[in-house]
């Protein structure tokens, strides 16, 4: 079977910064991918190269065996590839609601027509559920100016949801969420991929969370995959420890 | 007692104040206040217009054709003026013209230079008060051709718009039948308010053609003499100028001596002696601060002639205020003495006016600091004019057919 | 307030309107024609610029209806009202879909450049044509209606009126309806972020472009209407300070109602006639006065008199200058 | 001479007046992220001011290489702290909204300029000519060049190289790119913000009006100075990139030459020419030919 | 840790849009304290700090820095006042370089002896040596952080706002980053750190205040 995502020989520079070192990655589907590394890494730069914001300096990108490393984040998106952003990208003056029944609007295969209000208050049900599967039922009607950081996080990753992409992208879905809501986040993020049998992939700086929902973990270190492998070996690995996750754990 | 009511249309703001609107706006207050108080000599020594005083609406031309199509309704429906007068942008004049018509209101052009107005088409509520352009660039090129002057070779240095663009046209055509054998070199279009000649003043001197013509006005003109004579240009070529009398005053010493210009009319420093004239100039000199040139003279003229046709009008009905279409009646074809000499409306069915001209050459006069014009020479209305029924560049390109010079 | 925003109430305020245009007097009917064809095109302005982006030379589509109509008019004798505002639509709306798609990927104050540069160049084109008229521009005859020609003054203005007031009436219509549909949400949507909108599979591109055909037609339109009530058209419906005053007409307005462009534009032309009746010389004074003095006591603009500020989160809190909205809060 | 020298000095010329009215407009933008519909009316105060220094310094008989210095610092510093009056006092009342909203307002007081410089000075022309005589004429080839003229071309090279200077390699101008990128920040870091602000407004204020004083001598000065202006100094700033120095002086010698070729070879595309050139930059680099490098967005 | 508190925010209420955001809020911070403000999303905590440095002001209530009553100031005289200030999103000047960033406030205030605070911050922070001549605008998430960290270091003598530090870091770097915070203990500097999320570092704090909607968690 066909892997969701296949990189191969990777490569991304920003002047003397090696954002991308010859990489090499294949993720099966269904898989739940953490990718950590300290702060600079790659991990950001990778989500980018595989979803068309960056241009690879050579390289190859497959989704499902289909190249894709020369496609605009657009056709990327409607190729089947969705990601959160490490900082919410929101429509900010406009509601909850509002934003995710944009992202609703943007899977159908005519975005431009104009639709009739029956239609768009069918939307509307589809992205009240969404957000209530994240817990947002209530800010719902709330314009995204007025929510708290945490909060942004959250509609974002909704937004994301919104398409059933085959491939989830994460970037740090978790930093910023309370430790509260960390773990019900994730689960519900986790859940809803899974109802729609989607592969995931998620940076993440918190340990909780990866040994609790990764498959497998890819530890980025100055570009280079430091260690990639089941959660457990990953995390004890000695160089994981050192660059990544410290000596405390 | 009755009084009429008269909007005034003329340039109170932007580029065209100076040199025109506000000029033509002094012309106009001045020329009021004397009628109101019955102080111009005969022929116009009634008060007012035939005894109602003037009560004067005065309003700003600047902002383009659109706003002057608003404010002439305005005026009229809105304010009740019993007749508009004014307009210098040839622009504006083609404008409001159909809407005047359309509201059946009278209106007078007095200043602005396009011929197109009556020539493209029948009006029967508007007259324009003054010559239209035609005859500025034809009796410039008689004057040149009376004086001797070489022109061989000859630049060209207009605005780019109307004005410009047809004033050399006229130009060109009326030195093709005078000086068939005349060049034309360098032919420049600045823009419109461009103030900075250095390119265009290499371009001209690089050219060195026996004559460099413009149409240039207001601070444009200036800015031209300015920056051209320290770079030799008056010393290579010969300066004509179309209409350049209303820089006179605030050049002084910096207008080259020996440029040959013309003032859309016998006026000003051109004006000839005349118990009008004598009411006038002075008059205006005192009241005003300096010495009358184009604009006020238009204004003054065209003033007159409304004057002229409501107090006809008047003899005609008794003595009533008369109604728009008894001044129309009378204002056809009319013709009345102004200070720049007799008006006569003979072109457009008795709507447009034709008129005498000077043309003459600088020379500052330095005891009384300022620049006397010598060499004055007149042109009659039917010399520099085209006849009626025909288009003005067809008549010069025609080879001036049935002028009738003295 | 609900009950109006439908769109059929809408169409009886129109009708509304047109009534009103019996007892009007002469003078107010002309300024309200002239208001209500300014708004058309402000209107424009205001749906272009629900996508974050403003036009500064929508005098190029202003311009390409006038001109459309106007020869048209001379060289067919095509005269009617009804048929005039749709030729100015049209050649508005072909001229945007030629440039819209070319457009569409400048945003910011270069989207506004590029759009008054190419205005400009029109401009300068037609200065030139000697064949138009060049600067002076030329005329065109009185429009006719459903084949009536009207000579009595008080009922061609009447006709204009109200020809002016049904085009703007029903385009204002259409615009609320579009601004309530998916398409308007959109907009908003690249306005406030157009990598998103593109992270989710939408053109944003193709939104601007179809904005900006929108504010084609409608300024085409505006164009054909100015061009009946003036009967005279130039270079200058092309020029700079003319886009630029709708575009000012648009933020009077405060891009909330519909109503309040016509408002807006109403209350320009007011100020300006009468401040150049009663102060010729110093007009431009009470003129910028008026401006910030609405800027400053309304800052959602005139609108913001009669609707309730349903998006207040549109307000950027922090008072720092140029503090844009569409920044995404990092 | 050939046509090509002369077409570059004629261009150079003419760019450089115009540079440093763009100098100041980009300068403005940078910081304020105001597109400033006033700049043009400080141009014209600036030659007014100029034009009645030299006047009175002329009526008293005193020297014209004083009257020059004179009109200019009197230009500059009168703009100046009207612009920071300008600032402080009115369009502070207007910060946080939004850009085009802040252009309306620049256009509202480029309109009370119109009328307090015509209240004020009048509508008659002031010819104030004395400087222009100052340097005298050079003959190169065939023609003459007013010294004056030519001056001008290293007077805009020094205010260029300086604002380039102030901006990039000083401590103050680190500080005003920080109040450019993040004006929050940089107050909780002790940057006095709103000082800042009135300068840069001031300083592009008084850019403009420094313009002005430099062209006056050469021009009449008079009403409708100003709308001319605007227009040539947002195309350069658009071509170079709006709130670039570097964009700016490009932007300028473009234009300058564009005009001055087209006047020596195609007299009749002189009122195309400059939006042709800002339309083909914009083609070719849709945010100018400097573009601001912006931060990461994501 | 007797005397008056260095920080003494009382009873404030800070309204954004007419909608509350701090209500009634109270919290004293003793000079040379470690505390630690926690909330959830949306708690109050950014518009705490943001309201300390002027950004917003309280409908009521008053926020006082060693006695002195902060409305007084101005909100760019605040650091001036030994207050550091690091924003939840960094806020870094992305055209300047590490070092620039880092030198901003010290370049604004008078009476400061610059080097001598720059060294002190690469003395506290060795991973910003390497990075110094880097412009901001290239750095990670995380990096920009350390540089945020630093700036806030360099000017807050006195005391240090941190909103959210530990937020998208790695481990490795959030202890290095503790570690930090640590060796700034007895130095007489007040610090004080919101968290939506305590699991890092617990050891570190004196005190902590829990924030709800706004206002103080009732004890
Ligand atoms: N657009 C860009 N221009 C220049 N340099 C960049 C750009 N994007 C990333 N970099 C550099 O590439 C490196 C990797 O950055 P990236 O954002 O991928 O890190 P990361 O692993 O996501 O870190 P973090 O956990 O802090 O978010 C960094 O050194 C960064 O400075
Ligand atoms: N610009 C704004 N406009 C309106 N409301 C706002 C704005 N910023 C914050 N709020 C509101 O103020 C409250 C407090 O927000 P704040 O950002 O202080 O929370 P926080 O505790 O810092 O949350 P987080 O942990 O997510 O950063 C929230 O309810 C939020 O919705
Ligand atoms: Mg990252
Ligand atoms: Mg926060």
């Amino acid at each position: 079977m066909t892997p969701v995502l296949a990189v191969e020989g990777l490569n991304k520079r920003f002047g003397a910064v090696v954002a991308a070192d010859n990489l090499n990655i294949t993720i099966p589907a269904g898989q739940k991918v953490s990718l950590i590394g300290s702060n600079g890494a790659g991990k950001t730069t990778f989500v980018n190269l595989v979803t068309g914001y960056l241009k690879p300096d050579s390289g190859k990108i497959e989704l499902e065996g289909r190249a894709i490393g020369k496609q605009s984040p657009r056709d990327v998106a409607r190729l089947g590839i969705s990601r959160s952003f490490q900082i919410p990208q929101l429509f900010i003056e406009l509601t909850a609601a509002e934003n995710v029944i944009v992202a609703i609007s943007g899977t159908k295969a005519s975005p431009l027509s104009f639709t009739s209000p029956a239609e768009a208050q069918n939307r509307r049900e589809q992205a009240l559920v969404l957000l209530d599967r994240l817990g947002l039922r209530a800010t719902a009607d709330r314009p995204v100016s007025e929510l708290a950081g945490g909060v942004r996080k959250l509609v974002d990753i909704a937004m994301a949801m919104a398409r059933r992409p085959h491939l989830l992208l994460l970037d740090e879905p978790t930093s910023g969420v309370s430790a509260e809501e960390k773990f019900s986040t994730m689960d519900r993020v986790i859940q809803a991929v899974t109802q729609d049998a989607g592969t995931i992939v998620f940076v993440e700086h918190d340990m909780d969370i990866v040994t609790r929902y990764a498959d497998r973990v890819l530890a980025f270190y100055s570009g280079r995959i430091l260690s990639d492998g089941h959660p457990d070996t990953v995390l004890k690995d000695a160089d994981v420890r050192r660059y990544v996750t410290g000596g405390a754990r | 007692q009755e009084t009429f009511k008269l909007g005034i249309v003329t340039f109170l703001s932007g580029p065209a104040a100076e040199s025109f609107g506000v000029p033509a706006r002094n012309g106009a207050t001045f020329t009021i206040d004397e009628l109101n108080k019955g102080a111009v000599p005969a022929p116009h020594n009634k008060v007012g217009f035939g005894g109602m005083k003037i009560e004067p609406v005065i309003i700003d031309e600047n902002g383009g054709a659109t706003k002057q199509v608003q404010e002439l309704r305005n005026l009229y429906q809105r304010d009740n003026v019993d007749a508009v007068l004014g307009y210098i942008g040839s622009g504006d004049c083609l404008a409001v013209s159909p809407i005047a018509e359309e509201l059946k209101k009278l209106l007078v052009l007095m200043d602005c230079g396009t011929p197109r107005i009556f020539e493209e088409a029948k009006y029967n509520y508007v007259f324009r008060t003054a010559s239209h352009a035609t005859m500025d660039n034809v009796a410039l090129i008689r004057y040149m051709k009376a004086k001797n002057i070489k022109m061989e070779t000859f630049s060209a240095i207009n605005q780019d718009y109307a004005w410009g663009q047809d004033s050399k046209a006229d130009f060109v055509a009326a030195a093709g039948q005078i000086f068939p054998n005349a060049k034309l070199a360098t032919d420049l279009l600045p823009k419109f308010g461009a103030g900075q000649y250095g390119t265009e003043i290499s371009a001209l001197v690089g050219a060195e053609s026996d004559v460099v013509y413009s149409s240039l006005w207001g601070g444009d003109l200036q800015a031209f003499i300015l920056q051209s004579a320290p770079r030799g240009l008056p010393k290579r070529s010969q300066l004509v100028f179309s209409a350049a009398d209303h820089v006179l005053p605030a050049l002084g010493d910096k207008m080259p001596d020996g440029t040959i210009i013309g003032a859309r009319g016998a006026y000003g420093l051109m004006s000839r002696k005349s118990v009008l004239n004598d009411w006038f100039f002075p008059g205006f000199e005192k009241t005003i601060g300096t010495y009358p040139v184009q604009a006020a003279y238009r204004i003054n003229q065209s003033i007159l002639g409304l004057k002229n046709a409501i107090e006809k009008a008047m003899e005609k009905n008794g003595g009533k205020k008369p109604t728009t279409d008894e001044i129309i009646a009378a204002m056809t074809g009319s013709q009345w003495e102004s200070p720049g000499g007799l008006i006569k409306m003979t072109l457009g069915d008795g709507h447009q006016a034709t008129q005498p001209i000077g043309i003459s050459r600088t020379k500052y006069n330095p005891e009384k600091k300022r620049v006397d014009l010598v060499d004055i020479q007149y042109f009659n209305a039917e010399c520099v004019n085209p006849p009626p029924g025909i288009k003005s560049l067809d008549w010069i390109k025609g080879g001036m057919q049935g002028a009738k010079c003295e | 307030m609900k009950i109006l925003s439908h769109p059929a109430a809408m169409l009886g305020i129109v009708l509304g309107f047109v009534l009103l245009g019996r007892v009007l007097p002469a003078w107010t009917l002309s300024l309200a024609t002239v208001a209500a064809s300014n708004s058309l095109i402000a209107l424009g302005i205001v749906v272009l610029a629900r996508t974050g982006n403003v036009s500064f030379g929508q005098g190029l589509f202003y311009a390409a209806g006038g001109y459309g109509v106007a020869l048209i008019a001379n060289s067919w004798g095509l005269t009617d009202a009804v048929a005039q505002v749709m030729i100015g639509a049209v050649c508005g709306g072909l001229l945007g879909l030629v440039i819209g798609p070319l457009i569409s990927r400048y945003t910011g104050i270069f989207f506004g450049m590029l759009t008054l540069a190419l205005s400009m160049v029109l401009y300068g084109a037609l200065v030139k044509t000697t064949a138009l008229g060049g600067s002076d521009g030329f005329n065109v005859g009185r429009p006719t209606l459903f084949g009536n020609v009207f000579t009595d003054p008080r009922e061609a203005d009447f006709m204009l009126y109200s020809v002016s007031v049904i085009a703007t009436g029903l385009a204002g219509v259409a615009a609320t309806v579009y601004f309530r549909s998916e398409l308007g949400l959109m907009s908003l949507a690249v306005r406030a972020n157009n990598l998103r909108v593109e992270y989710l599979g939408i053109s944003a591109n193709r939104i601007v472009a179809i904005n900006f055909v929108i504010a084609a037609v409608f300024a085409g339109a505006s164009g054909a209407l100015s061009l009946m009530a003036q009967r005279h058209i130039d270079p200058q419906f092309a020029y700079w300070t003319t886009s630029g005053e709708f575009v000012f007409v648009a933020i009077l307005a405060g891009y909330q109602s519909v109503a309040a462009v016509f408002v807006a534009s109403l209350a320009l032309e007011l100020v300006r006639s009468f401040s150049n009746l009663y102060l010729p010389n110093t007009w431009q004074l009470v003129l910028g006065a008026f401006l910030l003095a609405v800027i400053l006591f309304l800052p959602l603009g005139i609108g913001s008199l009669w609707t309730s500020t349903k998006r207040k989160g549109s307000e950027p809190d922090a008072p720092a200058p140029g503090a844009t909205v569409t920044e995404p809060a990092e | 001479m050939n046509l090509f020298f002369t077409i570059v000095i004629d261009g150079l010329i003419e760019a450089s007046w115009l540079f440093v009215v763009a100098l100041g407009l980009t300068l403005v933008f940078g910081v304020l992220k105001i597109l400033n519909i006033a700049h043009g009316g400080f141009y014209a105060l600036g030659a007014y001011l100029a034009a009645t220094v030299v006047t009175l310094f002329a009526a008293k008989g005193l020297p014209p290489a004083l009257g020059f210095v004179a009109m200019l610092l009197a230009a500059a510093f009168v703009a100046l702290a009207v612009g920071v009056m300008l600032e402080r006092g009115l369009l502070k009342m207007f910060y946080g909204r939004d850009e085009v909203v802040l252009l309306l307002v620049t256009y509202a007081v480029f309109l009370l300029l119109e009328d307090i410089t015509k209240l004020i000075w009048g509508v008659n022309p002031i010819l104030a000519t004395q400087p222009y005589e100052l340097f005298g004429n050079v003959s190169l080839g065939k023609l003459f060049y007013v010294g004056y003229d030519l001056v001008l071309i290293p007077v805009a090279m020094a205010s260029g190289l300086g604002v380039w200077f102030a901006l990039n390699r000083t401590v103050t101008g680190k500080i005003v790119s920080a109040v450019i990128h993040n004006p929050e920040i940089s107050a909780s870091m002790g940057v006095k913000i709103n000082r800042i602000y009135a300068l840069a407004f001031g300083f592009g204020l008084m850019l403009a009006a420094f313009a002005g004083a430099l062209t006056a001598p050469k021009i009449s000065v008079q009403p409708g100075l100003s709308s001319d202006v605007i227009i040539l100094s947002f195309a350069i700033v658009v071509i170079g990139g709006l709130g670039s120095v570097e964009g700016a002086a490009v932007g300028a010698i473009l234009v300058g030459l564009a005009r001055a070729a087209s006047v020596h070879i195609f007299p009749q595309g002189e009122l195309f020419v400059i939006y042709l050139i800002m339309a083909i930059v914009l083609m070719i680099r849709p945010e100018g030919l400097f573009q601001r490098e912006t931060a990461r967005r994501i | 840790m007797t005397a008056a508190p260095l920080l003494d925010v009382s009873d404030v209420n800070v309204e954004i849009q007419s909608m509350p955001a701090l209500r009634g809020f109270t919290m004293r911070v003793p000079q040379g304290s470690m505390a630690s403000l926690v909330g959830r999303n949306g708690a109050g905590k950014t518009t705490l700090m943001r309201s300390i440095m002027g950004h917003l002001t309280p409908k009521r209530g008053a926020i006082r820095f060693e006695g002195q009553d902060l409305s007084a100031y101005p909100r760019h005289a605040r650091a001036a006042l030994g207050i550091g200030y690091m924003p939840e999103d960094r806020g870094l000047i992305p055209q300047l370089t590490v070092e620039e960033n880092v030198m901003l406030p010290l370049w604004v205030t008078k009476g400061i002896d610059t080097k001598a605070r720059l060294d002190f911050v690469y003395e506290v922070i060795r991973e910003l040596t390497e990075m110094r001549d880097r412009k901001a605008l290239l750095l990670s998430g995380g990096q920009q952080k350390l540089v945020a960290l630093g700036r806030a270091l360099a000017i807050g003598t006195k005391c240090l706002l941190l909103d959210e530090p530990f937020e998208g870091i790695a481990p490795a770097l959030s202890e290095r980053l503790s570690e930090v915070l640590a060796s700034l203990r007895g130095k007489n500097l007040t610090v004080l750190i919101s968290q939506s999320d305590m699991n890092h570092s617990r050891s570190l704090f004196d005190l902590e205040f829990t924030i709800e909607r706004g206002a103080n968690l009732a004890h």
